[in-house]
């Protein structure tokens, strides 16, 4: 197999290793889903994915096409109607890790997949919610994954369907959000995480071959690095054998 | 006791102008067959109750059926966006859409709250989110035990639910394997009860494994039996979702014309959901799962 | 990961003094043996929990283990009186009881708080009972969404919850079939699980039919296989209750003597529930029932 | 088979008859039971019976031992846990009538199962409410069997475990509780009812050979008879065959 990569399978690489040592993950829609089941796959076999759907311990034989495939119930340890999900599951606090997609994503990691514009009269209307408010609330950690832009990483979002760490600072104890709100951000460029502090992103690895200028010029705000700026490592041959030949044969989440 | 009938007259009979409708099934289980025959039928003014709206109310909103969405996520699961949809909330087209929207857990707690008849359903969720803003249906109370502040939300009680399933008997008990979703609270929420089957069966079925059964048939008002009625979608166990049409749907959605023309060809041009089934036959053959069966297990006999 | 180990160890090492501890099962699946443990190892000052207190916490009581009782129903089902618990409360032997009580509902509902980590839980129950007089748990609230008032109660969080179950795998995935109780609400709300099941299964059992997995391993301790760990109580499909027991008991119970002769010839005197096994097994031979299967359904294998 | 009948299997032919057109029974622990099982295997075939332990439409082979015995779970139409029982079935509404055991009742029809005396420091303590007090406030019609005697009948319960007519009147409605409250109280020696208005116990129906003093002698208040008192029916040879010789063979309940 070739060792070179897409960017595209390089993020799902890197966003699959931050589930290392991962017990519970909370699976989103879209590509947080390649990913845990590339984690599974690879270095955390025992990680048990929780879909919304209804599914505790699911190991799917195909990539699910969407979070409620019957693969995910065929083979799983528990699958259950969804009040039970989200009451005995999530609110009870058993998610370590809540893994999100994201249209929008500001500076504290508030993010927005309800609407572009004005909620009453909308430019883009989007799907909304889902589990996502939830998750986000709920979970001891949250990762995001998605590609970066200046439309998705606003300075501010529209709209926090999501919330991350709001206004920054201790913006989210002082509410009381149960969870510890998003930790990392992984994009196709590079990985940000958030200061201890402010609670603002920062960049903490670049991609390999990307430089500060192209990050600076996909976010729509001065974006801060890190003092010590990894380089984010390349994927492995059997990852990426994993992603090409068992999980997207068809290249739509990975090319 | 409930009828066991026909789809066309369940819909005729039980499905108003005006009402409050549930076809639910979280990614499984989604009765596009009666969604078909309301459509067909021409119903006008419902409020569609869904967590995820998906294809099945995108059909339904282009049709001119939908007054009201009450839902949680309006996307093409795996896919993208809902292009009817979008549509109708952004250019009012074919008519305005009125929104109530939640989050899934909320929505969830909304069914649960209509199901056990209470006057409101407690949630952790939604501190620092924009939602509450916008829906005056997210509240935050005191608890009377100590500090916690916690969200609620009211009831949702639909004046009917429709409910695909594999199998019931008649007197429409009604069992489910597989994700369930909120099909059992969206049954025990609502006024009146449709429910869908793959496969009817005997008491004897049904009774020989209590704990499957979701859905009593105390609550059920019409046992209909289709066959493929949830295809898009899919049913454990009998067959898989055709994921190929859910990617269609996004080309034949993105203009008003190649939705109308596949509206025409595909749900005013037949009669019944026989027919479709009948059109559809080649593509749904495709869809049979392998077995993977669930060993027997015993309830004894104690007389 | 829970450990497989012998019930001797998992109490000796998750049961403490002055814990708070839930042995559900509602007529079914009572865990005597894990009771007869506990006594055993003269544990001293629990707060037991349970539905129904039954003969089992009758023992309990009655060897001292309890200090306080959150409970619903305490009589011999079909048969009468606890004697023992009655001795406790109206005279205060073998020391004075504390009693926490509510109805089935009011403590199904603590066990939902708990279980769900809400910091209440809203029923309709109470109105016009004497029961909030007596329990300040029973409070009245308002709901923010229009005139109602609904009893609330708090929510309920064990520090060891022991259930007993049909079957497990070794990862602590547990299947119940027939009534299922709170077992799972208890098993959710508590600290720390341990489960007791009749047979440890291969995963690929419990895997093959995800649906009857009420408690998942995620939450579990301690996994103990115990066959007839039930007795005099029941499993679905395994055995029957043993109601010349039931009925025994009430004569047995009604001296202090004759009770702590029993226990003496029982449960001190006995190494663990094998000996107990092997001593009752002429009279367990006879609690077998006939067979009544589920017939197998198809998850479907989706590859 | 002999037409002699015992008083208690008058009694408990008596109560199954309240039954008739009854759709969904809530069984109580106890008496209950066997009238609800008699009901469902003479007149009412159709009969859904429901036990608290988690059982929708019930059909038991043998005499349920306990409300909980495994019979009632094999053969029925669902079985479920508590938690959906008390809060879709009973919460919910569908529960026509809730039959119930006291072990005393009072002229308003309040139930008393939890102490004799003083609740902190009570003379007998009783088990308590089991799912009683939540019946009593939610099913449509309640119906109670109980022996009568001075002491099951006070004028006044030392506790109301489960609200009858409350003070009588318009008592329970102006506290808006949900049910109907008590219709019926079948004893070993009459039928008791509630007047419309005041809501207080009246005697409607003596069983064969009972005097209008034998029941005031067992009833802790001056008793009303209403207009026309009844003579309830015997029981019919068929019910006497079930009782006798399917229901309750060692005449546990019937003797």
């Amino acid at each position: 197999m070739a060792s070179a990569y897409s960017q595209n399978e390089l993020m799902i690489a890197a966003a699959a290793r931050e589930l290392q040592g991962a017990r519970v993950a909370f699976v989103g829609v879209g590509l947080p889903n390649i990913v845990c089941n590339l984690a599974q796959r690879s270095h955390s076999p025992a990680l048990e994915l929780v879909y919304e759907a209804g599914v505790f311990g699911a190991h799917p034989a195909r990539l699910p096409l969407s979070i409620g495939d019957p693969t995910i119930v065929t083979g799983s340890a528990s699958t259950m109607g969804m009040s039970d999900l989200f009451q005995f599951y999530l609110q009870r606090g058993l998610i370590d890790v809540g893994f999100l997609g994201a249209a929008q994503i500001d500076r504290f990691g508030n993010i927005n997949t309800t609407v572009i514009g004005n909620y009453a009269n909308p430019r883009v209307r989007l799907p909304g919610s889902g589990g996502a408010a939830e998750i986000a609330v709920l979970c001891r950690r949250i990762l995001v994954i998605t590609r970066l832009s200046k439309r998705a990483f606003p300075p501010r979002v529209d709209f926090i369907t999501s919330p991350g760490h709001l206004d920054g600072g201790d913006a989210r104890a002082k509410l009381n959000v149960p969870g510890g709100g998003p930790e990392a951000v992984i994009t196709d460029l590079c990985i940000l995480r958030f200061a201890d502090d402010t609670r603002e992103m920062l960049v903490t690895s670049l991609h390999p071959n990307v430089t500060r200028e192209q990050v600076q010029a996909n976010i729509g705000w001065d974006v801060r690095f890190a003092d010590e700026v990894a380089t984010t490592p390349v994927p492995t041959a059997r990852e990426l054998e994993l992603i090409r030949l068992e999980l997207d044969p068809q290249g739509l989440y990975s090319r | 006791m409930p009828q066991v009938t026909t789809l066309h007259h369940a819909i005729r009979d039980l499905v108003h102008d005006g009402d409050t409708v549930a076809i639910e099934g979280f990614t499984h289980l989604i009765c596009f067959a009666a969604a078909h025959e309301i459509i067909r039928q021409r119903k006008r003014d419902l409020t569609l109750c869904r967590l995820t709206p998906d294809m099945i109310y995108d059909q339904m909103i282009a049709a001119g059926v939908c007054k009201k969405l009450v839902f949680s996520y309006a996307g093409n699961p795996g896919v993208g966006s809902l292009q009817a949809f979008r549509r109708a909330v952004e250019k009012g087209e074919p008519r305005p859409l009125e929104l109530d929207e939640y989050s899934h857990f909320g929505l969830v707690a909304r069914y649960i709250a209509g199901a056990a008849r209470l006057p409101f359903y407690p949630l952790n969720s939604y501190t620092g989110s924009d939602l509450p803003k916008v829906n005056p249906n997210l509240r935050q109370i005191q608890s009377p035990f100590g500090d916690d502040k916690i969200h609620v939300v009211p009831p949702l009680n639909p004046d009917v639910a429709i409910l695909h399933a594999q199998r019931a008997d008649e007197n429409g008990n009604t069992q489910i394997w597989g994700l369930a979703g909120v099909q059992k609270e969206a049954a025990f929420a609502s006024k009146r009860v449709i429910v869908v089957v793959e496969e009817l069966v005997a008491a004897s079925v049904i009774r020989a494994d209590p704990n499957r059964t979701l859905i009593p048939g105390l609550i059920v008002d019409a046992v209909v039996v289709e066959p493929w009625g949830a295809h898009p979608s899919y049913v454990q166990g009998a067959y898989d979702r055709d994921n190929a049409f859910y990617v269609e749907w996004d080309t034949i959605s993105r203009e008003t014309a190649t939705l109308n023309a596949w509206l025409d060809e595909w749900v005013y041009g037949l009669a019944d959901r026989a027919a479709y089934v009948q059109k559809m036959r080649d593509r749904l053959e495709q869809l049979r799962p392998g077995d993977a069966f669930a060993a027997p297990i015993n309830y004894g006999e104690y007389k």
